[in-house]
């Protein structure tokens, strides 16, 4: 993933890609407080899945969770390309893509545990997460949903006249359902300042890529919608800087949608706690011996571009940013049942 | 609103929505046209109801899409969030079917899931109806099913003059409304105040007032309701006919007022009986009057099965006046 | 069929369920499994519910599938109309809102449509169910819907025997069926007979008899209910339960009895209230017992709104044996 | 179209495809015999066509009608090369592809006309006509639902161990809307023997290809689904004929599903009637004057395939077939209305 060949820059070509794939021309990189930028997302996402998942291994917290330790490098890129005023629509597996986001972490906190001081008082949970004013707009729970959706953020950036950009997130499983095909063609005809991120991490559930993907990559099918395609190595910060840069560019210009498909892997299964069972022991040995956040970190340090009393500080204050969070949502109350009455329509519904 | 002296015209439903579109748009640069065909350059519509809009807004705001109505009422529903008022059309309500996840799991719950942050404030547009022999997939009443979804309201006029100001409450209100349109009303012309406003969702009317038996009903059947009362009165029964106008939430108080006040009800949709609509409301009217009815309360609707192509058969399928008239004198009689 | 002397054993609905496609794709090599995860490639589903079948059974018989409801269910109707019993899963019920057309427009209308020329005999398996905290997306009660549906029968069992025996009638019935499994209830563990066979599709079960009030229910609502009637029973009230099994069609004949014996009936679903399924039966049950009713017919489903995360908003959202006990009560004091 | 250079067979090259399109290799021709029964099929599709909007026009029949009048090649070469145990699955716009598998035309107008001896005794009408016995399994009116309906069919004949093929005909438009997306992944990966013919006329009700559609050629949309995908001159029989050919061998062969896109044009608009103002004179004109019909004609003609005689033969038993099926169906009679209760389920529900 770091090695010499694809950080090379401009001629990384991490897949063999088959015949028909597109590869980008102009790559941008991106320079050394990007690269940090990039990385503290990157730890703030782990160090906040790490301690949810103490938070549920103690029984703290009830609901399934989805987590994305393995996919940090995905949403820290694209979010240090974006500013609170571009927005996301994210999936159940999102919350990675949140808090690269920059969604502060105690209301995400006191969402996760059902409290009134959670982002949606509870009412969500941490599969329908919101948070407008960092631009987290729609987090669904249902495969193929953010897209069709995040076209509509789209549109209403070309009718406010604003340069404002939407990316939608979603997984590999979610290319093969209908709302993937209609979202991208609309998308195309209208031409709209919107991103497709599908993170390809190999599995939907428990079914392998191929045994429910009639294609060898995703990005081929953004030939069938008349717009850029390309496979990323999503676990690489550089191909995925690159990469998103040209898709964020080409979106702030007018020129419309594109399709990124990273890929990656999800260390933890589909679920917090599945069997893992329909993955073999080498390739997930394989995959958690690349991880990304341990390959960037020495590439951080190897260029110099920190030390490691720099990364640990780092570490340390994020924990202690988690910690908060945590402290903050266990000492917040439950809503009122009341709260079954309102915000089902502006106007409460009578009692 | 309309007052005695206000300027009357006459017109069809269909040109009552349009009318409503030109009003909304011009008031609001925020509401937006989009659907199937619904721009001019494919000719405002296969109806005409969108006719002259994207000329006259721009094809920004008013734009036909391709026929993918997932993708449809999920650039609505986005398009809402934002901070438009998005009017989408599909074209049918069968087609609904294809974009059911992104009205009852997205439009309808946005609201609650967000805790009150997300607001989706869009209507979709509709039509439906029997008795233009476009059988099975064309002309179903699904109503019922976005009456159960907490967090969409349901509009189904029956008048042009309805027509207009229920759907300028939908555009303006700040929830998802489905908006349901009747092949059978549609072209049929009728008076509309010129300065005709907004008509408040969720309040019915009486089409027609009568003293010993409420017929409740809504959009397509209240002509049939209205043709019974007629034919009732010449056997001596007085027919109050109520058109909710809105089917959810539906006006409770001017239905139990009705019924309270005859004694006897009989709920009338062009929708399937069978776990149709009516179970609300008839359920409803004996829980709250059940010492004060006269009669159980009745339901009428479409027998169960889908609409059927013959004409013979359509007609059969459908509730006419005659049946309604039968089933109300059988409840006078009642004992 | 069960007989006092057959051999019984311990099983959890999911057993039971498994047992039944075991049984079912034994006796007819017609019977197809599928849906996403269900081979044992995927470990026989996320709850592992079909797991083996795929092993025995060979890979053309049980097939995962691609996340694609709408093709799911297509392939499923094809293949029925090609003269094959699919069973097909839907994971969970907010799913079926991306497949409705397949099932609506179709599955459910072929027959009619062809004039009988085509027959669906397919199974749509899925599962629902609020209590686990997978909030808004993930548990809703959408069987009104398909109950308002011609063409489609819609079955919900509530203990481990009823998931067998109805599921195996599901598979066999030559017509669509929606087999709805709920979340609370389906790792319960209860008796099932070693040679449970078929228990037909249309006919309620006596889940307890009583005196006083009827509580007609079904799925995950007859444990609260028994819950409930037992607490009422401490009140010196006797409260039949009855189970209806099957949403649609409906037992209308041995409800009619229990409430005719009792005068008071309450129906109790989990899905929400407002237009839910219980008007149906509330309204049939006035309107054939219009006299013999002591109090009017109560019903008791979920607020309206989505299904909330937070455990004690899940928990309000959820009607509850108090809840139950509490109407019933009123109903027996009324006057 | 019958132009000297797409004449020429296997050199045929009538669209000037875009980078990514693919190409036949072995192209079938077929042979006199050949010729003559498809065009017989489309001058039957075509003179069903002209009585039926006869009796439109007298007020006779009432339904709305999608006349497909211009397409006739399309399913009268691929019928050709079906026998009755395949099967097609089509839609509203699809009594020529009935027609063409050879559907008997009395229970058709029977159907039509709403009567009690139409194939569905009058309950499903036009959009809805299925006739088993010659393979018209579904017709829908639901844009695009025609495709996942036919794999199942397809697996089935996997299940039977069978050569059956089938065919699911549906629009361009209907090429926008995810069932189309759905179905063709699904069919590739599980390799089912199905073959998605795109009628593509160049408009969805009022709207044009290009304003909806967000990629020159549909049959590139294939590349995504990992299958062979062809734009063919769907009124051209030999071009369709070549590629028809090399889809049901395909299918037949346990290969897996094509995509084949026709090119072809509806002469009467969408629904009959309708006023074609999105469309202008002129390429309505250039459209008419290559009429499918007459060209064929003239080609078996001049290749001695058939006589003058023969072929106004052809086409006077075929009239009198259809008057035939007139007269018969405007003497039935209509269902009773117990019907309503037949056919729900297999039992009748109670009065
Ligand atoms: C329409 C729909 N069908 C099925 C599911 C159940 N489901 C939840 S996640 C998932 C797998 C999705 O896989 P992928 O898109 O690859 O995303 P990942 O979970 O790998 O991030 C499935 C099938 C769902 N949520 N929605
Ligand atoms: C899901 C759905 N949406 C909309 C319609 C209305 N409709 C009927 S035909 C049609 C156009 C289809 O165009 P195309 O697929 O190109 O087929 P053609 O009519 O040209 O043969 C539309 C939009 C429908 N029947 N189903
Ligand atoms: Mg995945
Ligand atoms: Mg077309």
């Amino acid at each position: 993933m770091f090695s010499p060949r694809s950080s090379r820059g401009d001629k990384a070509k991490p897949f063999e890609r088959g015949l028909m794939s597109q590869t980008l021309e102009n790559r941008a990189s991106p320079d050394a407080a990007t690269q940090l930028d990039i990385y503290r997302r990157m730890v703030r996402i782990e160090r906040n899945d790490e301690f949810t998942r103490t938070q549920i291994r103690r029984g703290r917290i009830t609901a399934p969770y989805y987590s994305a330790r393995g996919q940090e490098v995905i949403p820290s890129t694209l979010s240090n390309l974006m500013t609170d005023d571009d927005v996301i629509c994210t999936i159940y597996r999102g919350i990675h893509d949140m808090v690269a986001k920059g969604m502060p972490l105690r209301p995400l906190w006191a969402e996760i545990c059902g409290r009134i001081d959670g982002t949606c008082k509870g009412k969500g949970g941490p599969m329908h997460l919101t948070h407008p004013e960092t631009g987290v707009m729609v987090t669904t729970g249902i495969v193929g949903s953010s897209m069709p959706i995040a076209n509509g953020f789209a549109w209403a950036s070309l009718l406010d006249g604003s340069k404002r950009v939407t990316v939608a997130y979603f997984g590999d499983g979610a290319s093969n359902i209908g709302a993937f095909h209609e979202a991208l063609n609309l998308a195309s005809v209208w031409k709209l300042p919107v991103i497709f991120v599908c993170s390809n991490n190999g599995f939907a559930e428990h079914t392998r890529y191929e045994n429910a993907t009639s294609v060898d990559f995703i990005s081929k099918r953004a030939i069938g919608y008349g717009m850029p395609g390309y496979t990323v190595d999503g676990n690489d910060p550089l191909d995925m800087y690159a990469h998103a840069h040209a898709a964020i560019e080409r979106a702030r210009a007018g020129d419309g949608p594109t399709l990124l498909e990273c890929k990656t892997f999800r260390f933890m299964g589909h679920v917090f706690g599945d069997a893992d069972s329909y993955m073999t022991k080498e390739e997930k040995d394989a995959a958690l011996a690349k991880d990304p956040l341990v390959l960037f970190r020495q590439k951080l340090l190897d260029d110099g571009i920190a030390t490691e009393e720099q990364l640990e500080e780092m570490k340390t204050s994020i924990e202690a940013e988690v910690q908060d969070a945590i402290d903050f949502a266990f000492e917040s109350g439950y809503a009122s049942v009341d709260e079954l009455r309102r915000d089902v329509f502006a106007e409460e519904i009578p009692a | 609103m309309s007052t005695e002296t206000a300027e009357m015209l006459k017109m069809t439903g269909q040109a009552a929505i349009t009318a409503a579109l030109f009003q909304a748009m011009e008031e609001d640069s925020k509401v937006l046209v989009f659907g199937e065909d619904v721009a001019d350059r494919e000719g405002g519509g296969v109806m005409g109801t969108t006719r002259g809009l994207s000329t006259k807004f721009g094809d920004l705001r008013v734009r036909s899409t391709p026929i993918a109505e997932q993708s449809i009422v999920g650039a609505a529903v986005g398009a809402a969030m934002a901070g438009y008022k998005p009017v989408a059309e599909i074209m049918l309500m069968n087609f609904i079917t294809v974009a059911m996840d992104m009205i009852v799991n997205h439009a309808a719950k946005l609201r609650f899931m967000s805790g009150g942050q997300s607001t989706v404030p869009l209507v979709i547009r509709t039509l439906t109806g029997a008795g233009w022999q476009t059988a099975g997939q064309h002309s179903d009443h699904y109503e019922g099913w976005f009456a159960h979804t907490a967090g969409i309201k349901v509009v189904a006029p029956a008048t042009p003059a309805d027509y207009k100001g229920l759907l300028l409450s939908a555009i303006q209100d700040p929830d998802p409304v489905l908006f349901i349109e009747n092949s059978r009303t549609l072209f049929v012309p009728g008076e509309v105040a010129a300065d005709q406003g907004p008509i408040p969702l969720g309040k019915a009317r009486v089409a027609r007032e009568g003293t010993h038996i409420s017929l409740i009903t809504y959009s397509g059947m209240v002509a049939n309701c209205l043709a019974a009362a007629a034919e009732l009165e010449t056997q001596g029964i007085s027919a109050e006919v109520i058109d909710l106008r809105t089917v959810s939430p539906w006006d409770k108080d001017a239905v139990l007022a009705s019924a309270d006040k005859t004694g006897r009800a009989i709920v009338v949709h062009e929708a399937v009986r069978h776990f149709g609509p009516g179970g609300e409301i008839a359920s409803t009217i004996q829980e709250e009057l059940f010492r004060k009815l006269k009669a159980p309360v009745r339901r009428l609707g479409a027998p169960y099965s889908a609409v059927p192509f013959a004409k013979v058969l359509e007609d059969a399928f459908l509730v006419q006046p005659a049946d309604i008239a039968a089933a109300a004198k059988a409840l006078c009689e009642y004992d």
